[in-house]
This record gives C-alpha cells, sequence and structure tokens, in this order.
C-alpha cells in the first residue's frame, strides 16, 4: 500500500492569491494512494518542514508531494525533511504551483484546476518512483599531469603545495617545454629563463611531486575518482640513479646532429641535454645517431663516465600509477611551413620560422643571441616578418594562434635593439594585441621604426646572387602590389595540436574541437574541464594561448583537479541510466550516443551487453532513447511514469 | 458552446527550458493555462512514443522544449531530440495527424519572455486546428 | 449384449490362429496340448513375431531368443499344429463352432516339404536388399530365412528383388539347390479351413517416428529407433552386439534413450504403449553391460514400472548401471554437422530448467502401433476397433478376449497395449475361451 | 482464466516439458518454461501468471503448440492469459519505447484520415474497387521508422507489381487499419476488435473476394482471428507466396534464375497457417534452394514477436538463424514475412558479438525476390 502525503504551500499569497489551496486540498486527498493533503502557509519554513517531517513518522506516509514553488528552490529542503523522517529522499515531488501555475495565470478556477493537474502528475509520477541511494566511490588524491610545459608545472606546483600528490609526466628529457625555448617573453622582456628556471626548479625538489621525465603515458583506465595509469619510461641509455650530470660524455661524444631543440639552427652530441638548466640534468643517448649502438664502435661515453652510469642495453621500463585526475597539459608543436610552398621554406636558406630566430635570440643558443643570416652568417639588416603562417588560412589552420603578432613584435624589438640601423617589416592581417600591456608594446614597435604592412604574403622568392629572399605582397592599404627585398624572412608560425595529441585523446575518451586540439566540456562555463568526469585541461593542449593565459588555465585545471582528489570518497548521483541485461540486445548504439564514454560493451555468457559506469553516467537519458528496445531506463524518469503523468495530465487513461 | 480550450503537454529540459518556464513565472508573465508541463533530464531522452502517446491521451498539441544548440547541457541530447522530432513528424504524417500539434522549440534557461509567447503562440495555432480527433471519444 | 444367451456348437477340434507371435504361440500351444487342431496362420515367414527380434528381456534379462525359440520349435514339431507362414487369412464365414476361413497362402517359390533350410541358395544369390528384420542395419538376400531360428525353417523368396523374378535372369537359387526345391512357377493359393474358433494375436507394428521432424528420425545418423537398438545390441544382430555411432563407428559415450516418441501423445497415439520404460531401462542396462563407459539418459514422462519387479529393475538400473533418469520429454533434437554428435533439447521438469544435453546417440522409445492390416482384418473378421485401431473387446473389464463376434477371440498386444508375460496370459485365456467354443462348451 | 484453460485444452497437460523443451525462448532464457506457466495455471495461480514478466516473454511461435503430446494450444492459452492480464492493468512492452503500439491504437480511431498510400508510383496499377484487395499491413510504418537498415515498401510495391503482371489490379485502401495483430497478441483485445470493424468495413466496400496479404501476420490475423467478423462473407484470404506459386503453376509469370536461397518459415506463415511448400515452390522456381537444419516445422523464430518481446536473448537466437543461414552457402536468406526481414537485419546492426563474416548473408523478401527475378523486366 502506498501512502502519499500531499502538501500545498500558500507561499504567503503569491500561491493562495490565485489557487484556492483549501478547495485544492480537498480535492487532491481523493486522488488514489493519497492518505492525506494539507495546505499550509509557508511549506518551507521550519513549522511546514515539522508538518511533514511528523506525519511520516505518525502517519506513515512512504511519499511526499510538496506542491509550492519551483523544485530549483527548495527541493533540497524538502529532500532533507524526508531524510531526516527516516524517508529516502528520492521518495519527493515537487508541484511547481507557483512559477509554472499562481504567477504565470490569473483565472482563480482555471489556475486552480491547472494546480490539481500538476499535483495529480506529481502524485502519479511519486507512486512510481523508486527509492535511490547515491553511491559513493573512492578517491585516490592524487593527479597526474601529462606535460610539464610552463602549464603542467604551474598545475603540479600548485595542486603539490595545497598539499595532494601529484605525478607528473614529460615526454621530453627535461621539463620546461616550449617556454624554455624562448629568449625573452612579451611584452614585458623578461627573460625566459629566468622565470621558468625557478619553478622547474621548485618541481624537481617538492616531496609531492614525482617526476617522469623522458616518459609517456601509454594507457589509461578507470573513471574519475580511480584512474590507473600505464607510464613508459624510456631507456636513456645510461643508470639515472647514478648520473651526476657531470656533462663530461656530452663533451667527449664525438658525434653531432642537428639539434631539435634548436629547431635545426645549431648541432648537438649523441648523448646530450637540451639545455644547461634541463631538470633533470640527466642526458640522453640519442639511439639513431649514437656511434656505438649504431656501429658497434665509439663507446667514449662508457669511457669517459667517471661513475659508470652508461648502460647501452638498458631497455624501457612501465610504471603503473594510480591518480584520482588528470590534467593534460600536452602543449603545442609549431606549424611546420613546409607545406605552404609559397613561402619557400626549406627551399630558401634565409627564410626561417618565429621558433628558429627564438633560437637565434636565445643567449644560450646556437648563435649565443646574434641573429645571423643561415645561408652566410652575416647579420641581416633587413628583415620581414610575415604573419599568419598557417594560421587564419583556409588551407591550412582556419583559427589564430593568438601569440604569433606579439611574439613577431617582440622579436623585432629585440633585434632593433641589438642592431638599431636594421629594417624591419612586419606583413599582417590584423595586429591582434590584446592583452595587458600588449597594445603599448605594440605602439612602442612602432615608435621604433618596425615597418607594419598589411597585407596578406602572396609569394616569397629567391634572388639567387644574394641568395636574398624577395617578399611579394599585396598591400591592402596601399591597394598595391610590392615587392620588397629583404636579407632574411621570418614566418609566423602557429600553434598545431601537438604531434601525439590525436592518441592522448584517444586513450583519454576525450573529444577533439574541429581545430584538433583537445575540447573543453563548455566553451565559456567549463573551459578546463572535459566531458570526461575528472579530466581537465591546461594550456596549448586546449587550444593556442600565450603564456599568462596558459599558466592562468593550469591554475583553474590545478583547482578543477583538486575539487575531485581533496575528496576522500565522490558522491555519485542515483538518477543516472541502467542496463537492464536481460533485455540488451548489444548493439552498441546506446554507446555511440553516450558523449560521456559512460557506456561499454562487456561479455555475459556469450552475449555482449552494455554496461553504464554509474561513476560517469551523467542522467541524461540520451541512451534511454537510443535503445530499440526499452533496454535502459533512467531511473525515475521511466517510460511508465512519463506515460502515467501524461495520463494524469491529459485526464484519465484510453 | 464554450470556447475550445486545448489542452498542451510541454516536456521541458531540466537545465533550460524548465528554468525558462520559471523565470517566465518570477518574471509574472502571463501565458494561457493550457499547459501543463513535465520535467525531462533532456530533450534527448523525450521518446517520440512519448509525443503520440500523449496525442492519443487526447491532447491538442505537445511540446518538446530544451536548450539552444550548442547549450545542451549533456553536449548534444538537443540535437537528438531534433532528429527524433523528425522521426516522429514522418510517422504522424502518414497516420493522417496534423505535424503542427508538435512543435520543438529551443528555449535558454533566460528566455521566460521567450517562454511565454510561445505558449501564446503555440495555443492560438491549436486553437485553429481545433480538437484533436484521438481525444474524441467513440 | 446382443450375443447374450446360450447355444450349443458341434463337434468341431479346430482353431485359426491368427499370428505367431508369442501371444498366437501360447494359445496354439495351450490348444493343441488339450487336443485341438490348430493351424497357426502367420503373415511373416517365420513366426515368432517380435519378440524374436528382442534381445534380452525385462527385468530378469533372460535372453529372449532363448525362451522362445523352444516354443516356436514346439509349434513345429506339434502334430497338433499346422503352421501356414507366409498366409494371411481373406475371409471367415460362418458362426461361432462353424466357421470357414480362407487363407492365401502366399507364393515363397519353395517347396516346403522339399526345402531343408540349407541355405546353399541365400549364399549364391546376387541380390541384396535391407534387411528389416535387422532393422534395415544391414542386407538380406532376396532369397533368405528371416533369422537362422526361423520356424519354419523354410526359404522365401522376396518376389520383389529377386532378379529371376524380376528381370528373367540370373536362377542361381535354383541351380544350386540340391532338394530342388526352389519353384518360380509358384503361384498365390487358398485354402479354406474349418474351425470352430479364431484367435487373433496380430501383435503390433513400430510407429515411425520419421515425421516427428523435431527428432530427426531418418535424418540424423545417431539417431535410432528402439527396435534398431535392440537389434544392434543383440549378438546375432547385424554388429555382431556392437553399439556403432556415426561417423566412425565408435561406440556411444552417452545414450539417451527417448520415451513416449509417438506415444501418450494426442498428435499421435494418444495411449501408453506400456512397455517402453522397462524396455529402455533394459537396454540401458544391456548398453552398460557392454561398455562400462557408456552413459545412459533416460528422457521420461513418468516411470512407469508397474510390473512384478520391474520398480526394483528400475531403480538397479540407476543404481549399479548409472542410467541418469531425466524427468522430461525433449523438445528438439540438433545435431552438429561435422562431429554427428546430437544436441538433446529438453526441459528438466524437476528442477525447471531448460537444458541441452550432448549425446552420441538417441534412441527413441516409438510408439507400438497396431499391426498394419489391422483395420483390413477387422473387416475381414467383422470385429470392431477400437479409438486406436486395436482390436475391441466385447467388454473390457468382464469379456477382454472376447470380441463382438461370438467365437472370434483377440490376445496379446493386438487387444490392448502390453509387455511379454501379460501377452503370454492373454494367449493362454484366449486358449481357454476358444476351448469353449471348440469344445462345444457354452459361452 | 478456467475458460482460457478449457478452450486451450491446458487440462490435458501431462506436465511432459516436450514445449519447454522444444521451446526457443526457454532454451536461452532459464525463467521461461511455457510448462511452468500451464502448470501454474492448472493450479490456479491467476495472479502470478498475470503480474509475471514471463508471460510477455513468449514468442508465440507455436514451436510447442505443434509438437504438445496433449495438443494443448500454448500460444492460444499465452494470448488469452495475456488478455486477461492487460484487463488487470499489465501491459506488454513494446519495442521503440512503446511507439509501435501506439501507432496500432491511433489506427483504430474512427475519423483518421491516413497518408499510406504515398508508395504507389506511377507505373504501378491500383484500383479502389475490385475484385482483389492487397493488404499492405504495417510496411508504410516500418518504412517511417527502419527505413535505415531494410526497404519496407519494396515489398508492397513487389507485390503490386507482381499482381499487375498477372493483369490483376489489386484494390490497396487508404483506410486500411493495421490487422491488429500485435494488439491481440499483447493482450488489447479491445482496439483488434476496432481495428477489425474498421477493415471488415473497408473490405466490404471494396467488393473484393480475394484478399492477398505480403504479411504472414496479417494472413493468419484476416483469416483466423477476423473469421467472426467476416462471417456470412465468401472471401478467399492468399498468401503473396501462394498468389506467385500458384502464377508460376499456370505459367502465368515466369521467373529467372536467382541464385541459391535459403529459406525462413515465418511462424504466421507456417507453423500457424501450415503454409511451407508454396514459398518454397517459388523459391525452387527462381533457383536452388538449400535447406537450413532447421526448417519448416522445426524452423527458428525471428526471435520478436508482436514487438513486446525483443530481448538480449532474441538477437542471440537472430545471430543463431543468421549462421546457421549462412553455413548453407546459400547466397541469400529468403524470408516472406517483413517483421522476420527487419528482425534479422536488425540483429546485425552496429555491434555483433560474432565474426561479420558468419553472418554475412543479404535477407530479401520472397516477394521482393520474385519481383526481381521476374522476366522480361
Amino acid at each position: 500500500m502506498t501512502n502519499i502525503g500531499v502538501y500545498i504551500c500558500h507561499c504567503g499569497t503569491n500561491i493562495a492569491g490565485v489557487v484556492d489551496v483549501e478547495a485544492l486540498a480537498k480535492r487532491v486527498a481523493k486522488l488514489k494512494d493519497v492518505s492525506l493533503a494539507r495546505d499550509y502557509k509557508y511549506m518551507c519554513s521550519n513549522p511546514g518542514q515539522d508538518l511533514i517531517r511528523d506525519d511520516i513518522k505518525h502517519r506513515n506516509l512512504d511519499r511526499v508531494v510538496v506542491a509550492a514553488c519551483s523544485p530549483r528552490m527548495h527541493e533540497n529542503t524538502y529532500k532533507k525533511v524526508l531524510a531526516s523522517a527516516g524517508l529516502n529522499p528520492f521518495l519527493l515531488e515537487i508541484a511547481n504551483i507557483r512559477e509554472q501555475a499562481s504567477w504565470v495565470h490569473l483565472d482563480k478556477e482555471k489556475t486552480t484546476n491547472k494546480a490539481f493537474d500538476l499535483i495529480n502528475m506529481a502524485v502519479s509520477k511519486v507512486r512510481m518512483d523508486e527509492p535511490l541511494t547515491s553511491m559513493s566511490a573512492n578517491v585516490i588524491q592524487r593527479v597526474l599531469v601529462i606535460g610539464a610545459g610552463i602549464a603542467g608545472i604551474q598545475t603540479s606546483l600548485d595542486i603539490a603545495n595545497i598539499g595532494y600528490d601529484v605525478v607528473l609526466v614529460e615526454k621530453e628529457q627535461s621539463i620546461g617545454g616550449r617556454m624554455s625555448q624562448l629568449g625573452k617573453t612579451f611584452p614585458t622582456l623578461d627573460c625566459s629563463a629566468c622565470i621558468l628556471t625557478p619553478k622547474m626548479v621548485e618541481v624537481s625538489s617538492n616531496p609531492r611531486i614525482k617526476l617522469f621525465t623522458y616518459s609517456e603515458v601509454e594507457e589509461i583506465s578507470g573513471f574519475i575518482g580511480n584512474f590507473k595509469a600505464k607510464i613508459r619510461k624510456k631507456s636513456r641509455g645510461l643508470d639515472e640513479s647514478l648520473c651526476t650530470g657531470c656533462g663530461l660524455c656530452q663533451e667527449k661524444c664525438p658525434t653531432r646532429v642537428p639539434s631539435e631543440y634548436d629547431e635545426k639552427m645549431g648541432k648537438r652530441k649523441a648523448i646530450y641535454t637540451l639545455f644547461p638548466q634541463a631538470v633533470p640534468n640527466i642526458p640522453v643517448i640519442d639511439r639513431a645517431s649514437c656511434l656505438y649502438i649504431t656501429k658497434g664502435k665509439c663507446g667514449v661515453c662508457k669511457k669517459v663516465c667517471p661513475v659508470g652510469a652508461i648502460d647501452y642495453e638498458r631497455g624501457d621500463e612501465f610504471i603503473e600509477e594510480e591518480v584520482g585526475a588528470v590534467v593534460v597539459a600536452s602543449g603545442f608543436d609549431p606549424f611546420d611551413p613546409t607545406s605552404k610552398e609559397e613561402y619557400g621554406f626549406g627551399i630558401y636558406k634565409n627564410v626561417i620560422t618565429g621558433l628558429q630566430l627564438e633560437r637565434l635570440l636565445h643567449a644560450a643558443g646556437p648563435t649565443q643571441g646574434e641573429v645571423v643570416r643561415p645561408s652566410d652568417g652575416a647579420v641581416p639588416k633587413r628583415i620581414a616578418f610575415v604573419q599568419c603562417v598557417g594560421s587564419r588560412d583556409e588551407h591550412a589552420n582556419k583559427y589564430c594562434s593568438r601569440v604569433c603578432c606579439m611574439y613577431a613584435i617582440k622579436n623585432a624589438l629585440l633585434i632593433k635593439e641589438h642592431h638599431p640601423e636594421s629594417e624591419i617589416f612586419i606583413y599582417y592581417i590584423d595586429i591582434r594585441a590584446f592583452g595587458k600591456g600588449y597594445e603599448e608594446f605594440y605602439k612602442r614597435a612602432q615608435e621604433k621604426g618596425i615597418k607594419f604592412m598589411r597585407g596578406r604574403v602572396a609569394e616569397i622568392f629567391e634572388e639567387p646572387a644574394s641568395r636574398n629572399p624577395v617578399i611579394r605582397a599585396d598591400d591592402t592599404l596601399l591597394g598595391m602590389v610590392t615587392e620588397n627585398e629583404v636579407d632574411m624572412v621570418v614566418l609566423s608560425v602557429g600553434m598545431i595540436p601537438r604531434s601525439d595529441s590525436s592518441r592522448i585523446q584517444k586513450m583519454l575518451g576525450l573529444a577533439a574541437s574541429p581545430d584538433g586540439f583537445f575540447m573543453e566540456a563548455h566553451a565559456k562555463l567549463r573551459p578546463v574541464d572535459t566531458l570526461v568526469d575528472g579530466v581537465f585541461l591546461a594550456g596549448t593542449a586546449q587550444g593556442p594561448k600565450d603564456i599568462p593565459d596558459t599558466v592562468a588555465q593550469a591554475k583553474g585545471a590545478a583547482s578543477g583537479a583538486l575539487g575531485v582528489v581533496s575528496h576522500k570518497a565522490l558522491l555519485l548521483s542515483p538518477l543516472i541510466s541502467e542496463v537492464d541485461e536481460r533485455l540488451c540486445r548489444g548493439c552498441g548504439d546506446c554507446k555511440d550516443v553516450c558523449e560521456y564514454g559512460a557506456i561499454e560493451l562487456v561479455t555475459l555468457d556469450t552475449r555482449k551487453v552494455a554496461k553504464i559506469n554509474p561513476a560517469i553516467c551523467k542522467g541524461c537519458g540520451s541512451c534511454v532513447v537510443a535503445c530499440c528496445n526499452g533496454s535502459i531506463k533512467l531511473r525515475n524518469f521511466t517510460d511508465s511514469i512519463t506515460f502515467a503523468m501524461l495520463e494524469a495530465a491529459l485526464g484519465g487513461a484510453l | 458552446m464554450t470556447e475550445f480550450s486545448p489542452r498542451i503537454v510541454a516536456f521541458c529540459c531540466n537545465w533550460c527550458s524548465y528554468v525558462g518556464a520559471d523565470l517566465a513565472g518570477t518574471s509574472r508573465l502571463q501565458y494561457p493555462d493550457n499547459i501543463r508541463i513535465i520535467k525531462v533530464m533532456c530533450s534527448g531522452q523525450v521518446f517520440p512514443s512519448y509525443i503520440l502517446k500523449a496525442l492519443e491521451l487526447g491532447a491538442d498539441g505537445v511540446m518538446v522544449a530544451g536548450c539552444h544548440i550548442g547549450d545542451c547541457h549533456y553536449v548534444s541530447g538537443n540535437k537528438k531530440a531534433q532528429e527524433r522530432v523528425e522521426t516522429l513528424l514522418r510517422v504522424m504524417k502518414t497516420l493522417g495527424l496534423d505535424p503542427r500539434r508538435v512543435r520543438l522549440e529551443w528555449i535558454s534557461a533566460s528566455e521566460g519572455v521567450k517562454f511565454a509567447n510561445t505558449v501564446k503562440e503555440f495555443v492560438e495555432e491549436v486553437k485553429e486546428l481545433g480538437p484533436n480527433q484521438l481525444g474524441v471519444r467513440e | 449384449m446382443p450375443h447374450a444367451g446360450r447355444w450349443q456348437v458341434n463337434e468341431m477340434k479346430s482353431v485359426l490362429v491368427i499370428g505367431g507371435g508369442i501371444a498366437g504361440i501360447q494359445s496354439s500351444l495351450d490348444l493343441a496340448n488339450r487336443g485341438y487342431h490348430i493351424y497357426l496362420v502367420e503373415r511373416e515367414p517365420s513366426i515368432g513375431g517380435h519378440m524374436a527380434l528382442l534381445d534380452k528381456t525385462f527385468p530378469t534379462n533372460d535372453c529372449s531368443m532363448c525362451i522362445l525359440a523352444p516354443k516356436m520349435n514346439e509349434c513345429n514339431a506339434h502334430p497338433n499344429i499346422d503352421i501356414l507362414s507366409y498366409s494371411e487369412v481373406m475371409d471367415l464365414s460362418g458362426n461361432a463352432g462353424d466357421f470357414t476361413a480362407r487363407v492365401q497362402r502366399k507364393a515363397r517359390y519353395i517347396n516346403e516339404e522339399k526345402c531343408t533350410g540349407c541355405g546353399d541358395c541365400t549364399a549364391r544369390c546376387p541380390s541384396k536388399v535391407p534387411n528389416e528384420y535387422n532393422g534395415n542395419l544391414d542386407k538380406r538376400k532376396s532369397i533368405f530365412l528371416p533369422y537362422p531360428q526361423a520356424v519354419p525353417r523354410v526359404m522365401t523368396i522376396d518376389r520383389e528383388h529377386c532378379i529371376y523374378l524380376t528381370k528373367g535372369k540370373c536362377g542361381n537359387c535354383k541351380k544350386v539347390c540340391n532338394a530342388g526345391a526352389v519353384d518360380y512357377e509358384q503361384k498365390d493359393t487358398f485354402v479354406d479351413l474349418n474351425v470352430a474358433a479364431v484367435i487373433v494375436a496380430t501383435g503390433f507394428d513400430m510407429f515411425d517416428p520419421t515425421h516427428m521432424q523435431e527428432y530427426g528420425y531418418g535424418k540424423y545418423a545417431n539417431v535410432i529407433t528402439a527396435m534398431e537398438y535392440e537389434r544392434m545390441i543383440c549378438a546375432s544382430g547385424p554388429t555382431g552386439g556392437h553399439l556403432e555411432t556415426a561417423p566412425d563407428k565408435e561406440h556411444p559415450g552417452k545414450i539417451a534413450f527417448i520415451q513416449c516418441v509417438g506415444s501418450r501423445d494426442l498428435q499421435h497415439n494418444p495411449y501408453c504403449c506400456s512397455v517402453c520404460c522397462m524396455h529402455a531401462i533394459k537396454e540401458s542396462i544391456l548398453a552398460r553391460e557392454h561398455y562400462e563407459d557408456i552413459k545412459p539418459y533416460i528422457f521420461y514422462t513418468d516411470l512407469r514400472a508397474v510390473g512384478k519387479g520391474f520398480e526394483e529393475y528400475a531403480v538397479r538400473g540407476e543404481k549399479e548401471y548409472g542410467i541418469k533418469y531425466i524427468r522430461g520429454r525433449p523438445g528438439q533434437i540438433i545435431e552438429d554437422a561435422s562431429t554427428k554428435k546430437l544436441t538433446v533439447w529438453y526441459d528438466d521438469t524437476v528442477n525447471r530448467k531448460v537444458k541441452g544435453l550432448e549425446v552420441d546417440m538417441a534412441v527413441l522409445c516409438t510408439s507400438l502401433i497396431p499391426a498394419k492390416g489391422s483395420d483390413k482384418l477387422a473387416a475381414i473378421l467383422d470385429i470392431e476397433l477400437d479409438e486406436y485401431g486395436l482390436y475391441k473387446s466385447r467388454d473390457e473389464l468382464t469379456a477382454p478376449l472376447d470380441t463382438r463376434r461370438p467365437g472370434v477371440f483377440i490376445a496379446g498386444y493386438c487387444q490392448s497395449p502390453k509387455d511379454i508375460p501379460e501377452s503370454v496370459a492373454q494367449g493362454s485365456g484366449a486358449a481357454a475361451r476358444a476351448t469353449e467354443v471348440a469344445g462345444g462348451a457354452y459361452i | 482464466m478456467k475458460q482460457i484453460i478449457k478452450r486451450t485444452k491446458a487440462y490435458y497437460c501431462v506436465e511432459c516439458g516436450k514445449c519447454s523443451g522444444s521451446c526457443p525462448v526457454a532454451r536461452v532464457n532459464e525463467g521461461f518454461s511455457p510448462r511452468v506457466i500451464v502448470e501454474r495455471a492448472l493450479s490456479g495461480m491467476k495472479g502470478e501468471i498475470e503480474g509475471d514478466r514471463e508471460l510477455w516473454t513468449c514468442l508465440t511461435c507455436e514451436a510447442c503448440t505443434t509438437k504438445c503430446p496433449s495438443t494443448v494450444k500454448f500460444s492460444e492459452f499465452i494470448r488469452g492469459m495475456r488478455s486477461s492480464a492487460f484487463n488487470s492493468g499489465y501491459t506488454s512492452r513494446c519495442s521503440q519505447g512503446g511507439l509501435l503500439h501506439s501507432i496500432q491504437r491511433v489506427q483504430s480511431y474512427r475519423d483518421l484520415v491516413q497518408n499510406r498510400l504515398q508508395w504507389i508510383s506511377d507505373d504501378l496499377k491500383t484500383s479502389t474497387e475490385g475484385e482483389v484487395l492487397y493488404f499492405t499491413g504495417c510496411l508504410p510504418y516500418f518504412e517511417n521508422l527502419f527505413s535505415g537498415f531494410v526497404n519496407p515498401l519494396e515489398i508492397a510495391r513487389s507485390t503490386v507489381k507482381i499482381l499487375n503482371k498477372a493483369g490483376i489490379s489489386p484494390v490497396v485502401s487508404p483506410n486500411e487499419r493495421c490487422c491488429g495483430h500485435d494488439l491481440l497478441w499483447t493482450g488489447n483485445v479491445e482496439t483488434f476488435q476496432k481495428l477489425a470493424r474498421l477493415n471488415v468495413e473497408m473490405i466490404k466496400e471494396s467488393g473484393a473476394s480475394r484478399i492477398v496479404t505480403s504479411c504472414p501476420e496479417c494472413l493468419r490475423t484476416l483469416k483466423l482471428d477476423y473469421a467472426d467478423f467476416l462471417e456470412g462473407t465468401d472471401i478467399e484470404i492468399v498468401h503473396i507466396s501462394e498468389f506467385i506459386s500458384s502464377l508460376i503453376k499456370n505459367n502465368d509469370i515466369k521467373l529467372n534464375r536467382a541464385g541459391i536461397m535459403t529459406y525462413q518459415d515465418p511462424c504466421r506463415l507456417g507453423r500457424h497457417m501450415g503454409i511451407y511448400d508454396a514459398p518454397r515452390e517459388v523459391i525452387k522456381s527462381m533457383g536452388e534452394l538449400v535447406e537450413m537444419n532447421k526448417n519448416r516445422e522445426e524452423s527458428s523464430c525471428c526471435g520478436v514477436s508482436a514487438w513486446a518481446t525483443c530481448e538480449g536473448n532474441s538477437k542471440q537466437m537472430q545471430i543463431e538463424r543468421l549462421i546457421e543461414a549462412k553455413s548453407t552457402g546459400a547466397d541469400m536468406l529468403v524470408t516472406s514475412c517483413p517483421k522476420c526481414l527487419i528482425h534479422l537485419r536488425c540483429a546485425v546492426h552496429n555491434q555483433i558479438p560474432v565474426e561479420k563474416e558468419k553472418v554475412d548473408i543479404p535477407v530479401v523478401d520472397l516477394t521482393v525476390a520474385a519481383c526481381r527475378a521476374l522476366a522480361g523486366e
């Protein structure tokens, strides 16, 4: 037997002014299974709540309908009332007779009728509601951060400093990321290394941060609060625990190959560290160029190593780490302009990329900060910057990479400071100086005599004799096509998703935006969240951004992750979908429509059936409708409940 | 003879349209009392069969309201709702039922006015269509 | 009772017994020993009936032929018994005490007087046909003895298959017969017999399960009938007593005996055949006696072990021979085309579970149905058939062996389903009734 | 319930279990046993049966009915119990969230003006009155819902094309309603009767003396379940397979060779109506027929009936059936029921639990296959 109690709130005169609450209570009391119906001035007041509580206890109510304001106002209040009286809080329904009746209609009789229908609908629903209990899932109170550029470093430090453990995994042999390649940063012209290095050191010395460099996350399983990550620690060809980072091996190594870190503007050894401040300061043997490994000769590094750390045969190691949340800060790659043949990159020696210029300008770079032409080593006098290379381009990337205007201006200024006599042209579409101090920075560049040419560069060709690149562009302000012979061209390449981002995306079950960067859960409201609960985004992995934005987002991601791991357990909403395994045909249609990856197909005897992970399911019901034969139901929103409500709303069954 | 007063059922999603309806209330916007709202978590949770069942039970109009495309709380539930309503409209066409009795609307949490106006409009439109033939019992 | 009343019949001393199975044999011997003359008419070339085809008998596991053969020989040797084998009754006129029966003696193309049954002819006969006496599991010749213990021990030529008779060629048998018994020109003959009483003991035939598609008989090699199984497990049978399964002639590991195939089935034969439960138990025990590793399963509806010593036999089957009794009538048998193994789908009604059991052989305990031609014979004799096609007693309780025609009695399975002991008892009972007529007593 | 027991001769049951042993559902679903249901009925457990989910599990495929040694009409028994349960407030499940039954119920409204003839293209000849009526059944609605993986209306077009070829311009009525089969078999007798009355009116108005159906369920329903409504008329009701086979016999049409085919006996056509040979004759006239192991009376059901019994196990049955069909080596699996077609195609939609090659066989409706094979087309 069901005993439903209905409580009709006057809400002062807010409801009672339009709805005849007393008559309504009398009508409602006659409904099937309703054992009492009361009206009261303010149901949400303490005496109102006590009324419900007492009735549950003394009148043996087992389900409650409150006809009052919107459930958005006081549903939780009444749920607590039920719980405190020992009744399952999910056996409550709210009939919204204020916002959706008394406040929107004037006719007393009709509004009372409508209120009756709304209560009748709520009664029909509550009668069929199931008592539900929130499940809780234990949370592993550590965070995995993928990528140790400035974003990953900031996130890790924030989390660690608040007191939670971090597992930080970096693909390269040192942390620091792209920022470590930069000389100075805009708009303050701070030395990049000067602000980054202390943070890197902090990472290495923080006991709460477990750092894996030269490592990759290969697999992630589990769900919010309970992820398991398999990490491959690639072999450096030496024993890290012995290496002291003395650098002797690096010094004696006879092999020299183009340095990727220097964007091929310089050379490195076959055993090398990326840069002097590398963290950890432990070299890696490049197996592709090491003479000993490729030809079996040499072995110099092993001979000179005072601690005997070199171990050519060393293999990769695999480590499993359990974490409660994941922050993806895998960064970006610079756009490779080779495909934009009109710019001649890779053909004309004196056409370089912005990142290559960064290395040339870097005091610790291959030229110790001197900008020289690759063709002859001469100092270029006329330099042109070409903006939007691969960005804002229908044929490459449609998006704006956000940083190129500023880094081109920054580098132009730096050159101008070294060589005030040099002529610098910046070919742009719009100068996007949109940050704090950026417009001022742009003004400063104009003051210094840097020439801004509005127009997209159509073509670059080379004067064979001088090897000077010539820029042919449509100067849209002049309205004419211009040709400009310069000593060197710098292509301001944009940002593209990191080469392995699609692997990471699949591994984590993330969505990708059309631009290929990881997609956030909501562009405006949840910019650091993803659709996979417990996974957050930081930095340029989510989309192009500059250093301040990256740091800000990293802090946001840290906070998101802390929101998960600061709890010992997570309470999961029980209002989710569940599968009737017997009915399930295992077709996978539900899996296909689930935006959260909450559904997987598992084997049951000889069949496949869908299984919903309650920790991931959000209870949207999409899968319910996708299911052809009704194997999935959304708890307390079942077909039968809806049909019963329809019958109540429309007055009677067929 | 009294004026025909249509019976209308609206399925409103929990995150946008239901809140929009609440906003119409808090803004004290008046609209016809013909409508009965059933809250669903997402417009994508509305089976085509819910709509047909409502018509079978004599509803003169059925509205499905969800978040604007792109704003779905569950990413794409509203897009799914759109596809599903289209399927239903095909069936209704074969059955000879007037597709104008079914309306799909995107109403955000801030569109109390749109909610009220939509209800007004829909009620007027359904009044012109006359009573749902299925509601006339033999 | 239309025939109630008393009348005296002439002093006649002959009785016609139709059917030379165990019931007819028993009647004949009883009467003959009392001094009556018996015409024992048998449709087949040999008397013995179905019992001659069985391996052993329940519940004592006596060898069937060992107890039957002496009786068959006794008939043959009895001065008061004339066996008219390979013959059929075509007409019966007259009244109780003074019947005239016309018997068709089918041409067997052998002079019965001359034939010694030496078998030389069979050895030289080139024509091979499926051996119906061995459940078609092997071949016999066109000139044949149904089985070595046949009575009379006289050859018969199968006119449908004999090459000489069908094509005019060959003639081997005639050539080799030292007794000169082969006579291709022989014709069917008719004899009129004057008899005082008639005993009908025509027995039964086996139900053909082919059209019960669910069991796949005729389609799946390892689905056989119980009668075929009897022949297979019989030491003198076609496989020399070895149970063989397709495809490799290995003996089966698991055998399913399926009860009530065509019996207790309103779509086929509604009655219980009363012997299948017991013969399945017997066959299971025999299987285990032959091969220790066989696992017999008996699928039954009700295990009807209702005779003396039957229940004990059933229990012994379970305890000592590991028979697994499963209450449930299988719904379908499915063959795995490559291994030829069978899956028997059944409802284990006791455990309320539908299961599939993989077996190597399924034995269909098919229904025992009225003998072929019963209806024709009933018309000839002017006796009634019951709803199942068995001969109807004048009164089931008080006159079970009488028919509506005075002086015509029925005995054995043709009266109602029964096992061997009951058939023998009825054979004797019918003999007693016949005595009353033939001896001129009142009935 | 007593009446149902009497009508279906359930009292004859000896609980031998042959029904459950032959039941394709019981084999994959432990909870379901025809025997147990009858046993409960005989023990007077009406409430338990009505409230039992298994009451709605039966496919009413008649695999048991055809074999029952006690001749209990189990599927009729189930139908009766369902109607009783329906009247007690229980309802069956229905695929597509109840949409299919809803569509059928809506058709019972007298004033409905359907739009169901959109598929009749210019090359097809149909009439509003005449001797032969083609009862299209649910095909237009199936097209609305399942056109993603089957082409239901091709069956209707093929049927008319073949009838045209035989010189018949059939009546195809816009006033046709659902035959009511699914509602009848899920206990909603009242709505079934409404539908039946409307259809009988329509049939009488058409003046037809012969009705052709392309759906075995329509055939069964019209022929057996409409008997009372059609009393006093002399209308012959035939399935298209019978019709085509008679055309072939009379040399009215000729079919080209269309390959090796295996055939799925629909329950309603086979076990319910005993029509096994007609479709086979059609197949033999256009190709080679290779039988599956389970055929004719032993044929497996496509796994779903009345849209109420679709379960995980149904898919198991469908996949097994497709494997069986594929292993015959046939080029295609032919069936003569639109629902068999839909269910067998649905089974291989999206994820399947076995390798695709094992079940990769086209499923074609008999009429469609015959129409494609029409000589001179």
